[in-house]
């Protein structure tokens, strides 16, 4: 039985890489003062990330478990904590704690399924781990097909690895769209909903999807029209969270905590929660 | 069976205080808390409730976490945590009594919150039964006896004699230390008591609340029930059911930057608060109908959904007679405890 | 976080004699966003200079402390240096650690320690600075300048001598004011008219000037360097454009019955007139409620009589609105009338006048033809008494607390043409005290009692009869503690100075501040006098306090090389040190507006988006180019949204903490 | 008061069937015989309206939302609710047009609390004749005088006359007078003149009574802000609990000051304390300051006047006064 | 109920030199204290000066802030009433540090530990008399005790 000792009190992690990814979106690299990572998670697995003084919060790791050596946080800054740590340097010392929540089913569910991987702005960030996850065991999925989204060009977040590595990918079909037409952009323009729609995927496929909620409406609404039940859709959902272990009542939705018996949730589980995330 | 009489009661509080602290019911500055005994303190065992519950001696309003030393880029970890004295509570009612179960299911559980764990552990509980409830009394609702509490001792009093019985081991540990003040009696007294408690306990006027709704109804249904509009409509969003309540136990975490260092402690915090849920980017519980509703329905039904049953109430009352515009949980179990248009 | 580079100054031996230097570059080095901490003989010298460059450069500064003089002293020289080296002037705090340490400091631990906290606080500050950027905005290269009298004209002929336009709206039919009034100026006894008319036609032909009469400012928005000001010209009933100014209307005019105003009602006029002869314009207006074309629709002789056509009955008022950088207030004064003072009779007998009825009734072209007469029977007064302060320097609600300031001298002036003029006439001045500040203005008054002989009495005036179509005035003398009655052919009242009633509701329109007694409130009673608090508003002549003539033109002259000063600039630059508030905390209460002495905040109903939740609400918005920066309103802001950026509270908060760490 | 209640319904009902306004905000009986809760009604369920003794609650900050409502909202002020209500409409805070302000007579408010605090428990119902209470509890019947559980407020009632209305229910001068013999500053005088630790010794004790549960606040008229400086995380005082003694000072000292020269003393910061903390006290000090420093000043009597933190005279005391004034060092 | 970890030390035992902050206006008072440095007038070096636009920038909450931080007084000076830079705000100023010290004094916080001193840009020495009056009255009324966070303390 683990207790407050293991989960309230941090560990200390070291920024050792800052990428910057889009206008407002960069990309942590954390490791262990002595190197190595922080701690070990999941897919889909969230960490309570803190400057002390400043405040602390929940963020999906974006890196794989299959990496060894650090772990990644793509961070939007929206707010107070979110600005101070995008003003973070190399070296900077930060609190982390966790792994918090439960993961992607990818041992169990997701196994040998056909995927889709649906992602909106940074949206991307919770589902990247996943998608690194099956591409380092490859051989336990089926087709992967990943839909990525922005804004534009400039706010696709994790360009470089989309390009460099899953687009050369075999076996892996990557749909990338962006809002508005733009000069350098030659792919998809349109929104993420009507996109996936266009593709339209066969049904043995299994979806995970991650967004902002307007985008996952539509996506969901238009994955119904599509055929899909409920059950194939998995999401990841992001609340105000303080202590990340079920106890400090603040993501209570419905008989739920968010942060101990999400943030993944299938679709079909979420239908019978109160609409309050 | 023990018993002491009232006008020596000043021995069996020195006794109890003299290894370990005893907190029990002091008035100060006219209100009643429970405060650390000390001589001529004016200690008011015929009050019904303090204002806070007794969950302030094992979840506490404000405890330290931890300390954190910033020194350029790097961060240096204290833990804030100290070692637990013993210490006895006194005086704590039924309804409180029971609320400890309720807390225990939420800080108990897997992962451990230490900090509380190690204060239940400290902790030894002389619980003492009620003679004289009021009004605002419906404890019985939630199948508490109020002449019987639970606790690792329980007293009685009556006009002029306190009566003990430890029911724990911790309860016989502690008798032991205080035995020399105390003197055997039968239980006649005591017994005769219950029989005229419970009469009086007939004719409370809460005494019928019915709960079966919030355990028998799609979680949903009472979710969705439109009257929560009407019964939140005038919430003032404050604190108050929530920090006197003695099962509510959300709390927040904050720093607080000292010019030394950081301090990291929790606090109580409450879900009627609109900065509760409240995100840069917005808030799923925009309303006070959404928060007033989270918390009831937290207690009534999600609870329970948990807790094999268990709701997250004692029926103490203080909501009833502290808020400050007379919503609370015995109006909402009333309203919502039928079912729309039946 | 910042990047932050400490320069510690030794001013040569100034502080590093009690502040050990590099010791307090050493302190600062672990302090948050601290990346740089050195120090250096003179950093205001150009190598000093050069070293911050540099460093900026090399370390990638985001700001820098410097630890030397006074920022009075250098803050804008290292404003400069560092904003050449690329980065926010504003990201800039100086640790004051010679004039408030090491100056004041003998023992240099204790110096030392100190300045190591004062370099801990300007960082802790630094931390949170954010880049502030001046905002810029154009000027309007046009003044406005309300009311048309001898202050309002001398303004407006000194800013179009600087060569900008100017416009001069009077809500009489001519300019000139209430010097036109005037008979002769004192200390020199010189005609009113003889100095002001010319003035008034350089102001009629310049080319710059544009003179709005018988016109009123209705609306002002807008701020410094950019109002918009909405005029309303009343109609005239007379096309100013065709107009000749022959008068031949006014002589046809069969409506001759109403008090003539420029006489102060001592004799009468025609509906159709020319307030005096050298009025400009020189064009008639028609009154309405006196013209018998528009009280019965007959009538109609004006029209016909008039050769050039120019009689037109279906002029309408116009609207026009324009652009100004400057708003001159020149609104002048009225004299009180004396009509709550009973005890002097001034409602029941023709022969109480007020002073400047006296004027009238002295001057050539008065209605005596300048030929002192007594209103009641037109006979020559022998005995005239004159009273001082009528309504000023007194308590009662009747009074105003101040002095005029002026009766003393138009009294004695008075007293001086009747003597001179009719030697034979008993002349007595009943006074409070007489006040005669002024070059030559004593010699005047003296001139008066000992070569005039004019009786000046220390006393009170308590009662004016009339008996027998005499006067008896009752009196006290203060120095001899007598009672008395005079008799009186005439009583003069020297009646107090009022702000023109429309001041009040200038001031609002202009967000410019009044005293209780109406008067303009400068912008600093001793360093700004011709400025209102309100950017971009000037003060001229006795709307700002009662003055005299030659202090009216000297204010005015002083106006409107203030004026000149702010339209010869291209742009404004505004000290981004401003309000602002943060629109999702505030409550659009309007306290804030409320303490503003700058009338710098406004409200709007604007669209919010609180953490998701949109709605419009009514919310404070700064005017960044009006603002100065005073930071009354943040803390009269209870929810905080009003803040100061460049002393924000958190700023200023975290200079507390590095302080008493 | 019945007769008072049946007026009132008749002209509710009146109001609303006319068209003046489509709601009421007024008290529905609670659960017991005094604990009323304010509520929103319609002509549909109009028969819930209710007022007694126990409709102590000031009801003015409500308006702040309901104006910003559809349909224009009838509200019941009590002649002390008008200040509020004045200095909320002052304030731009709410929205007169919206509102249509139906001024209620008030013989003087009574609080539980007080009866409570004679021993009288378990209340089961109250009788109120206008001179004694009679109350019926589990535990025999028992009595009080009328005057003895009066709200603290009524006890130094502004007067019967309404400040702010569009109609009255009776002319004020029919309406009853509520006894008000006290000096609402006695107690400020009694604090100002015990030593500086005294005072300490017994702010102390009070305050650190506070569980910060900001009933105070949100119930006080005057504290109507969107965001509290000390709910914000980005001014700098933000708080959740107190932390320390300094925290309990601060908040309150703050607060009161933040409401100084705004605050009409309709001591609702006092009724609404689960610690019974005098909290008016701090404000009256306020008031009695400023109308000692700067002329009597009674916020919320007209919607125009000028608070006395936003205007100043030239001649204006200066603040060694408190050096002069006061309890000993 | 409050659980604090920290101790408390025992600063009686340390010679007692008080904390002092002082509030001056950019304009007078901060110029009155360059005077007095220039004219090498001096008062002592635990009076440290914060600058503001004008005195009625400082907000109550700035003061008890102090307190909090371990001040032992805070002094405010700002221009002559009737010279204010920006001509009204020592008058909010002077109302509101009125009224905010009777406060503080109501609550039993010594009256002696906040003052309010209007100095002119001319007025070096009586920048520094006022300083040095101000410590030594501080001296006087010992370490703050009654209004600072326990957190705070080292």
């Amino acid at each position: 039985m683990s207790n407050t000792e293991e989960t309230l009190i941090p560990k200390i992690g070291v920024v050792t890489e800052v990428r910057v990814d889009t206008p407002d979106v960069k990309t942590f690299r954390v490791t262990a003062p002595e190197g190595g990572k922080v701690f070990e998670h999941m897919p889909g697995q969230c960490a309570m990330l803190s400057i002390p003084g400043v405040g602390e919060a929940m963020f999906s790791i974006t890196s794989s478990p299959t990496n060894k050596e650090f772990m990644e946080f793509s961070i939007k800054k929206c707010g107070c904590l979110t600005t101070w740590l995008h003003q973070m340097d190399v070296g900077q010392q930060i609190t982390v704690r966790g792994p918090y929540g439960k993961c992607f089913p990818v041992e169990t569910e997701l196994k040998g399924k056909n995927l889709v991987f649906i992602a909106g702005g940074i949206g991307l960030a919770p589902l990247r781990s996943v998608i690194n996850y099956c591409r380092h065991y490859r051989e336990n999925y089926g087709t992967i097909d990943i839909v990525y989204g922005s804004r534009s060009m400039d706010d696709l977040v994790d360009y470089q690895e989309i390009q460099e590595e899953w687009c050369k990918e075999a076996g892996i079909n990557v749909h990338l769209t962006i809002d508005r037409e733009q000069k350098e952009w030659d792919g998809h323009v349109g929104f993420v909903p009507t996109y996936v729609k266009e593709l339209g995927f066969d049904l043995d496929k299994i979806i995970l999807i991650c967004g902002p909620p307007i985008m996952i409406k539509f996506t969901l609404q238009g994955l119904e029209e599509l055929g899909f039940q409920k059950s194939q859709v998995y999401t990841t959902m992001e609340l105000r969270m303080k202590c990340g272990v079920g106890k400090c009542g603040r993501c209570n939705i419905g008989n739920k905590y968010v942060c101990k018996d999400g943030p993944v949730f299938r679709f079909d589980e979420l239908g019978e929660l109160p609409d309050e995330y | 069976m023990f018993k002491i009489a009232l006008d020596k009661i000043d021995e069996l509080f020195a006794a109890l205080s003299g290894n370990e602290t005893l907190y029990l019911p002091i008035e100060k500055s006219g209100e009643i808390e429970f405060y650390p005994y000390e001589k001529d303190a004016k200690v008011r065992l015929d009050a019904l409730h303090t204002v806070k519950s007794a969950k302030d001696l094992f979840f506490p309003q404000t405890e330290n976490l931890m300390n954190m030393k910033l020194d350029g880029k790097n961060i240096q970890i204290e833990e804030g945590r100290h070692v637990e004295d013993p210490f006895v509570l006194f005086g704590v009612r039924a309804c409180d009594a029971r609320s400890f179960d309720v807390l225990d299911k939420v800080f108990l559980a897997d992962p451990v919150d230490s900090y509380y764990a190690a204060r239940r552990e400290h902790g030894v509980i002389v619980s003492m039964a009620c003679s004289r409830p009021e009004e605002t009394c419906f404890c019985n609702v939630f199948g508490i006896d109020a002449t019987m509490p639970e606790g690792d001792v329980v007293v009685w009093l009556d006009t002029d004699h306190l009566y003990w019985e430890a029911k724990t081991e911790k309860g016989e540990a502690l008798t032991k230390t205080v035995e020399s003040v105390l003197t055997d009696s039968d239980s006649k007294a005591v017994e005769a008591q219950i029989a005229a408690t419970k009469e009086i306990m007939d004719k409370l006027p809460l005494k019928d609340l019915d709960l079966t709704r919030f355990t028998e109804d799609e979680m949903m249904n009472i979710f969705n029930d439109s009257r929560w509009a009407e019964m939140s409509e005038h919430c003032l969003g404050c604190g108050t059911c929530t920090f006197v309540c003695p099962t509510c136990q959300c709390y927040d975490i904050r720093d607080y930057d000292t010019g030394h260092g950081v301090v990291r402690y929790r606090c109580w915090d409450s879900c009627m608060y609109r900065d509760f849920t409240r995100m840069a980017h917005g808030n799923p519980r925009k309303s006070q109908l959404e928060r007033f509703r989270q918390r009831f329905m937290h207690k009534l039904v999600y609870f329970p959904e948990n807790n094999d049953g268990m709701f997250s109430c004692v029926g103490c009352g203080r909501c009833l007679s502290k808020c400050p515009i007379h919503t609370n949980i015995a109006k909402v179990i009333k309203t919502m405890g039928v079912k729309e248009h039946e | 976080m910042q990047k932050i580079g400490v320069f510690v100054c030794w001013c040569g031996s100034n502080i590093a004699a009690t502040v050990d230097v590099a010791a307090v570059a050493e302190a600062v080095k672990g302090e948050p966003g601290v990346v740089f901490a050195t120090d250096y003989q003179y950093m205001c010298s150009e190598g000093g200079q050069s070293l911050i460059k540099e460093t900026i450069k090399e370390q990638g500064l985001t700001g820098v402390v410097i630890c030397s003089c006074s920022p009075r002293m250098h803050e804008a020289t290292f404003r400069k240096t560092v904003e050449a080296a690329g980065i926010n002037p504003y990201m800039l705090e100086i640790a004051n650690i010679r004039e408030q340490c090491s100056w004041i400091h003998k023992n240099k631990e204790e110096g030392t320690e100190k300045a190591i906290i004062l370099a801990k606080a300007a960082v802790a500050k630094l931390n949170l600075n954010t880049p502030l950027i001046a905002g810029e905005s154009r000027v309007v290269k046009r003044a406005l300048v309300i009311g048309g009298g001898i202050a309002g004209i001398q303004t407006a002929l000194d800013i179009a001598e600087a060569g900008y336009e100017v416009d001069i709206v009077e809500k009489q039919p001519t300019i000139g004011g209430k010097m036109t009034q005037i008979d002769k100026t004192f200390p020199t006894l010189d005609c009113a008219a003889c100095i002001l008319t010319p003035k008034m036609v350089d102001a009629a032909q310049s080319e710059k000037i544009n003179i709005y009469s018988y016109s009123e400012v209705e609306k002002v928005s807008g701020f410094v360097g950019n109002f918009s000001v909405t005029i309303k010209k009343k109609p005239r009933y007379v096309n100013s454009d065709l107009c000749t100014g022959c008068g031949a209307c006014m002589e046809k005019c069969p409506s001759k019955k109403t008090p003539n105003e420029f006489n102060m009602g001592l004799d009468n006029r025609t509906a159709i007139y020319i307030p005096f002869a050298q009025a400009i314009p020189k064009v008639p207006v028609i009154d309405t409620a006196a013209c018998l074309h528009f009280k019965t629709g007959k009538c109609g002789i004006c029209q016909k009589t008039c050769s050039a056509n120019a009689i037109d009955f279906d002029q309408k008022e116009e609207l026009i609105t324009k652009e100004y950088g400057a708003i001159v207030v020149a609104t002048g004064f009225n004299p009180l009338k004396p009509t709550k003072f009973d005890e002097y009779q001034y409602n029941q007998c023709a022969d109480v006048v007020t002073s400047l009825e006296f004027e009238r009734l002295m001057n050539a072209a008065g209605p005596t033809k300048g030929v002192l007469l007594r209103p009641s029977d037109q006979s020559h007064p022998k005995k005239i008494v004159f009273v001082q302060c009528v309504g000023s320097r007194g308590q009662s609600c009747r009074d105003h607390s101040y002095c005029s300031k002026i009766c003393c001298m138009y009294t004695a002036k008075h007293a001086m043409l009747v003597r001179d003029k009719y030697p034979d006439t008993d002349v007595t001045v009943f006074y409070i005290d007489v006040r005669t500040p002024g070059k030559n203005f004593d010699e005047f008054y003296r001139r008066a009692v000992e070569e005039y002989g004019v009786h000046y009495i220390k006393g009170m005036v308590g009662k004016v009869e009339q008996v027998d179509g005499s006067l008896k005035v009752q009196a006290s003398d203060l120095l001899s503690n007598d009672q008395m009655v005079l008799d009186a052919d005439m009583v003069v009242l020297a009646t107090a100075v009022e702000p023109d009633p429309t001041a009040k509701s200038l001031a609002t329109m202009l967000t410019a501040s009044i005293d209780t007694n109406n008067f303009f409130t400068e912008a600093h009673p001793k360093l700004r006098p011709v400025e209102s608090p309100t950017a971009g508003v000037y003060l001229s002549g006795v709307c700002q306090g009662p003055k005299d003539i030659p202090e009216t033109v000297a204010q005015g002259s002083a106006c409107a090389a203030k004026v000149i000063g702010l339209l010869a600039k291209d742009k404004l630059l505004s000290n981004p040190c401003v309000a602002h508030s943060d629109e999702l905390l505030c409550n659009g209460c309007s306290t804030c507006a409320n303490v503003c002495a700058y009338g710098a905040i406004d409200y709007v109903d604007k669209e919010v988006n609180d953490h998701g939740k949109r709605e419009v609400r009514h919310i404070a918005v700064v005017n960044e180019a009006v603002c100065q920066g005073c930071g009354a309103c943040t803390v009269t802001c209870p929810s905080g949204a009003m803040d100061l950026k460049g002393f924000a509270n958190r700023q200023i908060m975290a200079e507390v903490d590095a302080i008493c760490k | 008061m019945r007769e008072i209640n049946e007026m009132l319904k008749k002209k509710v009902s009146e109001l609303l069937e006319n068209g003046t306004a489509d709601r009421i905000i007024g008290w529905q009986a609670g659960e017991f015989c005094y604990d009323v809760t304010p509520a929103v009604m319609r002509k549909d369920n109009l028969d819930e309206l209710f007022y007694n003794g126990f409709c102590g609650a000031n009801q003015s900050k409500y308006l702040i939302q309901e104006s910003l409502e559809e349909g224009k909202v009838l509200a019941l002020l009590k002649p002390c609710d008008t200040y509020s209500f004045n200095q909320l409409v002052k304030e731009h805070r709410v929205n007169r047009e919206k509102v249509y302000a139906l001024g209620i007579p008030c013989s003087g408010m009574l609080d539980v609390d007080k009866i409570k605090a004679l021993g009288i428990t378990g209340i089961l119902s109250i009788e109120d004749n206008g001179e004694e209470i009679k109350v019926a509890t589990m535990y025999g019947d028992k009595t009080c005088k009328r005057t003895e559980v009066l709200q603290e407020r009524c006890k130094v009632c502004k007067g019967k006359e309404h400040k702010a209305y569009d109609e009255l229910l009776i002319p004020d001068e029919d309406a009853p007078e509520v006894p008000n013999g006290e000096d609402r500053f006695e107690l400020v005088n009694k604090l100002e003149a015990m030593t500086s630790q005294e005072r300490f010794d017994f702010w102390r004790g009070e305050l650190s009574k506070c569980i910060r549960c900001n009933a105070c606040r949100n119930v006080c008229p005057a504290c109507s802000c969107r965001t509290c400086v000390f709910d914000n995380d980005n001014s700098g005082v933000a708080a959740k609990s107190n932390a320390d003694d300094f925290e309990e000072n601060m908040f309150h000292i703050i607060r009161a000051f933040h409401v100084a020269g705004r605050c009409t003393d309709c001591g609702e910061c006092s009724r609404v304390c689960p610690q019974h903390i005098p909290l008016h006290l701090l404000n009256r000090k306020f008031i009695k300051d400023i109308d000692e420093f700067y002329g009597e000043f009674q916020a919320g009597e007209d919607d125009t006047a000028k608070g006395p933190l936003t205007a100043y005279t030239e001649g204006d005391c200066e603040p060694s006064i408190v050096m002069e004034k006061g309890g000993e060092a | 109920m409050q659980v604090n970890e920290t101790n408390t030390v025992n600063t009686e035992e340390k010679e007692f030199t008080p904390l002092i902050v002082a509030f001056c206006c950019n304009w007078c008072s901060y110029a009155g204290a360059d005077l007095a440095g220039s004219s090498r007038l001096s008062y002592p070096a635990n009076v440290k000066i914060i600058r503001v636009p004008c005195s009625c920038r400082v907000n109550p909450l700035f003061i008890l802030r102090a307190f909090q931080r371990g001040a032992d007084g805070v002094i405010l000076c700002g221009c002559h009433p009737g010279d204010c830079h920006y001509s009204t705000g020592n008058y909010y100023a002077r109302r509101r540090m009125t009224l905010l010290f009777s406060m503080l004094d109501y609550l039993g916080i010594e009256k002696g530990r906040t003052r309010v001193e209007w100095v002119s840009a001319a007025e070096g020495a009586k920048f520094s008399a006022t300083m040095n009056d101000f410590a030594a009255t501080i001296h006087k009324l010992g370490p703050n005790r009654k209004l600072r966070d326990l957190r705070c303390e080292k």
